[in-house]
């Protein structure tokens, strides 16, 4: 029965097609296309690239990091890199380099450990190689920056260990290789310092600072007493860096300053507030993951909540304040289009506010007037949570 | 490399060639069968129950071709090179329509969808060749089947994972690459 | 000035407290409570247990086997079972086994492959052993049952291979390693037949029905001509088993059967059709991934969408038509709360129809009256694409 | 491993001890600022722009303790113990608040907070061992932060992959088990 409907069907077909047929209106048919083909990027990325990480909790152990233009509504995704297991990525744009400090099980979840760096070339996305970290040590939290960071010139790549004991892995990239491993008792995070060293935060709410010699072991070492009260004012961890300074923002929305230039860090005196605003249940207070960032100017952007209160501080914000640390005063308050968790402002000649908000959507703002320009949907995942803008030419790699 | 490259290239042409009267005539059986062959609604195929969804739910911009000879939007599930492809749209993962996205590799060797060019009437045959060796994309879900059939017709088969003769067989998107017309006239 | 405010909130805050205080209505505490502690499961799962494929499309690498208690909507999700890179899973119950097929990678994404069978504790569901299989070969595909099958009274296990070139790999389960590689030019998917043996379909729509000797190579082969027609008729892939009779659905809604309980494979004379109905647009046909499953009484449940149409085959189906195969006619239709990619029937006493529907919410209905008992929630994860019942108490493995 | 539990059993069991009055104060500290410590309303949390997100938006249904002294749905964000979770609620992956899924192996170490029991309006000490060699669980995400502090703090922050001294690293869920009171008599 079936199959007599069919061979109908069939006939109808052809003597429908017959009857519809007409001269086409173009006479070639378009070009067979080449295969294999594969997209290159520039060696160079323009500044209004951002590369999105996805930490992806739905599969921790696939996270990734987006490429995007923000320019391109229509194609703002460029490319994806692997950033597997709680893992941290560096964006190295002197060595055309994109780096990933990542931990791989030989069945997936289960079986044995390797933590290594991978170093993707910017060019092609592949990966030039990797160093392998043996121990089973590499930190894996909710992606922090300062898990892995770059110092000597960018020759080294610092790697935050946490077995709960801390320490710190010294990677000489070119030699591809582990130097040296600086234990830190009670201190975690890593903030470049000097030329050849870096600070972090410890326990008791002291800095310590790290100069480290040519073999990458400890050159000298100082601690700063008192630099926050971690029970009453905490620090956010991430800091926007303006040059070699980075500024910190309290859970209440204190800014401080830190100059991280000379061997030791400095804290900046006259600390000051991001300022209160009315329409706070009960308070405005910074929220979000990636809260505080700056533009190439030094103004700092300030991710905020009007729903501040204790625990509010990863709940995302609404608002973004920025900031003239010279005046120490909020020179403009930019409202978003949804709750965010991440900000980051392009090095372009205008600068634009990168925002990824809580549904996963990107937007594009004008960093000078707030005005909302473009968006550029889902492009970074299910869970963007840090945003990573492109250097100008010639620029630094922050 | 090269000469599995070619090798493998003129096996999947070849694949095309040979049953492109076979896929061609599915496809009018399909078109006279009163499948609305475009568009089929994205809503439709987002709450279509398929395993393979459709869409993410997120703001999207249109990305249109600008050849008028090849007509629609290239991110969209609806484009008509799309009519049997399972994945990822490349065009969104920082590929194109017809080459991969960087880091990754494209599949030698794939299956095959005849699909009917709205603005020339021609039926190309299109080969989903898949990109490998980095993980789920992750943007725009596309599954459409015409054409599709069983495994057991791997060339016709859109189940498969096309990332063979590759370093890596971990899937990213897929590509909907011209490369041929079913028949060189209308009839 | 903020620490002012702060130092002020906290004496209010204690004061406040005291003031509060009042004698609790409970006079002990909640009790402290051990840690590690781990929970199990029954060795026999209960037959109204379900294994739930989520192919998890956003990370196909990291894909997963969700335990379900249907009759448990406050916790229905009783375990989970690791299911990567285009896995297959096998439920050996009578071996207290879960077994999967899967592919690693040693850099997740890169680098060495590892295809591997786990074998998985049904009570503990950690991993008894795994049987790696060499050479890279085994088929990777949107899951399908037929990838994946046990043989010889459920001590071989039978592993699809596809390079493109067609195999199937033989398993023993229990010395843990591979016997034998059987080529199968041109022919794919396992469906076991006889007591040591499996039949596959063909591209020109025959069949090939293989028996394998003690040791794991063909004893003895036999082609079946022009079982299906692909081109016109074509059959799903995955059938609803009844005993040792494998019943095919096609793309339009013919019913075949096929014997599989001897050496070869024999069609069951009399094809018949799912039925038509109203409302179709334009008609009904069988649609989704897993649309077709039996009863314990024989009984076959077709999912169906009424939007048929060539290409439409995966797009899921909104009822569920049930045919009695003796009487080769449709006894009931099943009206569903949403469109729905797989279907199974529970081996309980009082049998439930489980539906995995394309928002991910798992539906449980009467499958006597078709009637909605309970939903689950996303229980089955992003994708759930194949649901598998526990068998009854000593009843077969399906 | 039986010594090694113990070991580090006794461990977290301390560091809960000797963090709980700084917690406390924390705590108290919290509700006089103003928070509404319950209920943080789930939309609140699933439209919050947190990366962790809240909700898988399917259908929920409750499930009670049973238990006066332990009232709540500890498959809801909202459920007393979960002031300070970061992850999957175990209870929603085959374990429950105290105990981890099968196939998993509990973490021995952790984080802790320190959470009030409407009930008995005792501050009860949470430890939230993560469980641990299966992937994401992907059910009942649930991030709250109450007493949360930077990573400068290991004990008090959940942003730490807690799944340390375990066979894999990798996270499946977390639950929330009590390991003791902070405050013998509420003052």
């Amino acid at each position: 029965m079936r199959s007599h409907a069919l061979a109908l069907v069939l006939s109808a077909s052809l003597a429908g097609t017959a009857l519809a047929a007409s001269p086409p209106a173009y006479p070639a048919p378009l070009p067979e296309e080449p295969i294999p083909a594969v997209d290159t990027l520039p060696r160079q990325w323009p500044a209004s690239w951002v590369l999105v990480h996805d930490f992806h909790f739905a599969s921790i152990v696939d996270g990734r990091v987006y490429v995007l233009d923000t320019t391109s509504p229509e194609r703002p995704v460029r490319g994806m890199i692997r950033a597997s297991q709680f893992a941290n990525m560096l964006l190295a744009a002197p060595r055309g380099e994109v780096l990933t400090s990542e931990t791989f099980y030989s069945r997936l979840s289960r079986g044995e450990r390797t933590d290594a760096v991978t170093i993707w070339d910017m060019a092609t996305l592949e990966p030039k190689g990797e160093i392998v970290m043996p121990g089973g040590k590499r930190q894996q939290s909710v992606t922090y920056p300062q898990l892995f960071q770059l110092t000597n010139g960018g020759k080294w790549a610092l790697v935050a260990n946490f077995t709960p004991a801390q320490s710190v892995s010294v990677l000489d990239l070119d030699a591809r290789k582990v130097v040296s491993e600086i234990d830190l008792p009670g201190c975690a995070q890593i903030y470049p310092t000097g030329t050849r060293g870096f600070t972090s935060l410890c326990a008791d709410g002291s800095l310590l600072s790290i100069a480290l010699g040519p073999d990458g072991q400890v050159a000298s070492s100082k601690t700063v007493e008192k630099v926050q009260d971690i029970d009453r004012h905490p620090l956010f961890s991430t800091p926007a860096w303006v040059g070699q300074t980075a500024w910190f923002v309290s859970f209440y929305g204190q800014v401080q300053g830190f100059d991280m230039s000379g061997p030791v860090a400095k804290p900046l005196p006259g600390a000051f507030s991001v300022g209160t605003a009315e329409g706070g249940a009960p308070e405005w207070r910074p929220g979000g993951w990636q809260v505080i960032t700056s533009d190439a100017r030094g103004l700092l952007y300030v991710l905020m909540s009007p729903n501040g209160r204790e625990g509010s501080h990863k709940d995302g914000g609404s608002e973004v304040w920025v900031l003239d640390t010279a005046k120490k005063a909020r020179v403009a308050r930019i409202a978003l289009r949804g709750v965010a968790a991440a900000i980051s402002v392009t090095r372009e000649a205008v600068p634009h506010l990168i925002v990824a908000r809580g549904d996963g959507e990107i937007d594009v703002h004008d960093a000078a007037t707030g005005a909302f320009v473009r968006g550029l949907g889902r492009a970074g995942g299910a869970n963007p949570i840090l945003i990573t803008p492109v250097p100008a030419a010639g620029g630094p790699g922050q | 490399m090269g000469t599995l490259d070619k090798l493998t290239e003129r096996l999947s042409r070849g694949v095309a060639r040979r049953t492109s009267r076979r896929s061609t005539l599915a496809w009018l059986g399909a078109a006279i069968t009163g499948a609305a062959a475009f568009p089929v609604l994205p809503v439709a195929r987002a709450a279509s129950g398929s395993p393979h969804g459709g869409g993410d739910g997120g703001t999207h911009t249109p990305y249109a071709t600008g050849n008028p000879q090849d007509p629609g939007d290239r991110k969209s599930c609806d484009y008509w090179r799309y009519c049997a492809i399972d994945g990822f749209l490349c065009t969104c993962c920082g590929g194109s329509v017809s080459t991969c996205p960087p880091g990754t590799e494209m599949s030698p060797i794939t299956w095959i969808g005849t699909c009917t060019n709205p603005a020339d009437n021609r039926a190309y045959i299109i080969s989903y060749n898949d990109c490998c060796g980095t993980s789920s994309c992750g943007q725009c879900m596309c599954n459409r089947n015409e054409g599709d059939r069983p495994q057991v017709r791997p060339q016709s088969n859109n189940d498969y994972n096309w990332c063979l003769g590759t370093q890596s067989s971990v899937y990213n998107c897929s590509t909907a690459v011209i490369v041929g017309v079913a028949l060189e006239q209308p009839k």
